[in-house]
């Protein structure tokens, strides 16, 4: 089995105070990787770190993707100012072949030409995650992806990470929400 | 060394120059800034360190 | 090419960003005839220096928000995780600020020397000038708005200021040898040399900058 | 090796004591070397003959703008160690030299600006050397803002040692840009650019109090790093022996 992330020995310290120490795990290729803890116990810093774009303080993290990391996180990364069709194209999906089905599911087909600002939270959520849906990338990261969604659409990406992981694709996620996946778990606040 | 340029102190403290202007004022405030910059610094900097200190133990 | 069209959409959807300094460039150059007596001889001395200052201010505006709004909703992180270069990315975009505000606002600067000094020769000669020195603006306040991202423009402004005001020192000297009737190209090229080396060490500043503002 | 080296030798810990002991000394003797140079500069050397005795500011100013730009340049060095070696003292080290330099720019922009009075007739001239020291000035106060305005000290330091770099290759530009500017505006106003041939009687005071003054903006330095080390290592358990 390919290892696609591999940490070993993470510790961060912010300002002095230390939020996780001695952490290793390996994420296989085809396998979920739970992140679990309460309210500031570091599992968004851990992502960032899995990413590439927090360093930390000791230990090394390694990622062997080789496309680009697909993530979605606290911050939705759409343009308030744009409709949800030009946002799509900043995305590069506007072409995509599995679009069409996706809006459909996610009930989004009626809104394409509205801005962004105009959509309630959880649709913005949604689209959000159709970068997720329509990826192109062997290593998925979802930083509380449930937060605002209704239950419809989680079941969606429930199915669709089991689907993913079929796939031999990596996924890593933090979630209070239980989500129906046979995934590893990385619990933060034994450590 | 060269001798004492002046030869009161009156005439140090006015700096009578040769073209009959007196520069003393210049020269004199110059020093007086300079030197209540230089003492004001040393004194902030070391009542911070003090009252860092008293905090560190 | 498609970051291109992407920052090119979305600055060209977002008409405040551009349209709002254009419309202030104007404003600036309208009004200053108004605080002088309207005769020509004056208008003709104060226009360079009105017409520079306007354009760095305007410039500052422009850059207001360049990375910021891209930080608030997270599109950096995203930019930031690509396996393209950041640098690149943010050279494109302080271009397209360029073709959209930059290039506007020479072009009307130009006309307005036409138009204020009578003289289409030297409305034509500060159009070059103007085209270089926005470009240059530009990238040193993103710099300064990089430094400053999450701390509000001023600080951006108080940082960068600075750096830009020996620019203004040759544009000056630029005006003067127009105006005398020298060769002012010597001039032209500095700028431009200073234009090719801001060019390429700007965009990988400030990558550098925002990678550690992620952090 | 050379970054283990550093790394062993520039720990703020071996700097702080370090510097402890000699700092007394520096002080003292910097001091002395101070009050001698200047006394025989104001009382000993002989009048100015074109300036008269104003140009005994010279003892108090040279120094001080001197200073003011071998300061930055300290800064722009360990800034450039700090982001290639990642070595935390040094960056230590720039942020407490940014207010010493404001001091001593401040210093020699208001004894310039008061020599200016009697030598020139105005206590302003958009003079070349008087404007770069202006913008110096200025890019300290920025310097300062841009370090306090971040809480995160990490951060700071990093965006800092950036803005330090970037300014210096900015320093050449301005001298550069404005003394041409200057040679263009050549008015009534007398540069002071152009040195007179300065006898030895004068030379040797002047070369004196420069010593001195750097002496004791070094102590300046010694206790505001040491300020700035106390704030940021607060926590370890060394400094608590060494308070």
């Amino acid at each position: 089995m390919k290892t696609i992330v591999k940490a070993t020995n993470l510790s961060y310290k912010i300002n002095e105070k230390k939020l996780f120490q001695n952490i290793s795990f390996d994420v296989d290729a085809g396998s979920a990787l739970h992140i679990k803890g309460g309210n500031g116990t570091g599992k968004t810093t851990l992502l960032r770190m899995i990413l590439g774009i927090s360093k930390p303080t000791r230990g090394s993290i390694e990622s062997f993707a080789y496309k680009d990391i697909c993530f979605t996180g606290h911050k939705n990364a759409l343009k308030q100012y744009l409709t949800v069709e030009d946002n799509l194209i900043l995305l590069s999906l506007n072409t995509h072949i599995n679009l069409d089905k996706y809006l459909t599911d996610l009930d989004l087909h009626n809104s394409l030409d509205v801005t962004v600002a105009n959509l309630s939270f959880g649709q913005q959520k949604k689209l959000a995650l159709l970068r997720v849906f329509l990826n192109d990338s062997d290593l998925i990261i979802l930083d509380e992806p449930c937060v605002g969604l209704d239950s419809n659409s989680q079941q969606i990406l429930c199915f669709f990470i089991n689907e993913e992981l079929k796939k031999d694709k990596c996924i890593i996620f933090s979630s209070h929400i239980r989500l129906d996946i046979e995934a590893n778990i990385l619990n933060l606040d034994k450590l | 060394m060269s001798k004492f340029a002046f030869n009161s102190i009156s005439e140090a403290f006015t700096m009578q120059s040769l073209n009959g202007q007196n520069h003393g004022l210049y020269v004199w405030s110059v020093l007086a800034i300079v030197f209540f910059t230089l003492l004001i610094t040393f004194l902030v900097y070391k009542y911070k360190l003090k009252k860092i200190s008293k905090k560190i133990k | 090419m498609k970051i291109f069209y992407f920052e090119f959409l979305k600055l060209r959807k977002k008409s405040r960003g551009w349209i709002g300094p254009i419309l202030v460039f104007v404003l600036i150059m309208t009004a200053f005839p108004l605080t002088v007596e309207f005769l020509n001889e004056d208008l003709d001395q104060a226009f360079f220096s009105v017409l520079w200052i306007a354009l760095m201010l305007v410039m500052m505006l422009a850059t207001e928000d360049i990375f910021l709004e891209d930080y608030n909703d997270g599109s950096l992180e995203q930019l930031a995780l690509k396996n393209q270069s950041l640098a690149l990315i943010l050279g494109t975009k302080i271009f397209i600020y360029w073709m959209l505000i930059g290039v506007p606002i020479s072009f009307i600067g130009s006309f307005y020397g036409f138009g204020i000094t009578r003289s289409f020769d030297l409305g034509l000669n500060i159009l070059p000038i103007l085209l270089v020195t926005s470009y240059i603006f530009l990238n040193v306040f993103s710099f300064g708005n990089a430094l400053s991202l999450t701390k509000g423009s001023v600080l951006g402004t108080l940082i960068t200021m600075p750096l830009v005001l020996p620019l203004l020192v040759v544009l000056g000297k630029v005006v003067i040898s127009i105006n005398i009737g020298l060769n002012y190209f010597g001039f032209l090229a500095l700028l431009l040399g200073i234009l090719s080396i801001i060019i390429v060490v700007i965009p990988l500043i400030i990558s550098f900058i925002i990678r550690a503002h992620l952090e | 090796m050379i970054k283990k080296f550093i790394h062993q030798f520039a720990s703020p810990k071996t700097y702080l004591f370090q510097v402890t002991r000699a700092y007394p000394y520096i002080f003292v003797i910097s001091i002395l070397i101070y009050i001698i140079s200047i006394f025989w500069g104001l009382f000993l050397t002989p009048e100015d003959f074109v300036q008269g005795n104003s140009y005994r500011i010279i003892y108090l100013h040279v120094p001080a703008s001197f200073i003011s730009q071998a300061l930055y340049g300290g800064m722009a060095i360990a800034s450039a160690i700090f982001l290639i070696w990642k070595v935390k003292l040094s960056a230590y080290l720039v942020k407490s030299i940014a207010p010493i330099g404001a001091m001593t720019t401040f210093i020699a922009l208001i004894s310039g600006s008061i020599w200016g009075i009697p030598t020139w007739g105005t206590w302003w001239a958009w003079d070349a050397r008087i404007v770069s020291t202006l913008i110096l000035f200025i890019m300290y106060l920025g310097l300062i803002s841009l370090h306090d305005s971040f809480a995160n000290y990490e951060k700071a330091d990093k965006f800092l040692a950036v803005l330090v770099l970037v300014g210096s290759v900015n320093i050449p530009i301005i001298k550069m840009s404005v003394e041409w500017w200057s040679t263009l505006h050549q008015s009534a106003s007398i540069t002071i650019s152009d040195k007179p041939t300065i006898d030895p009687s004068m030379l040797y005071p002047l070369f004196g109090s420069m010593i001195g003054f750097t002496g004791i903006v070094v102590c300046l330095v010694i206790l505001s790093s040491k300020l700035h080390i106390f704030v940021r290592e607060k926590n370890k358990s060394w400094i608590k022996d060494y308070v």
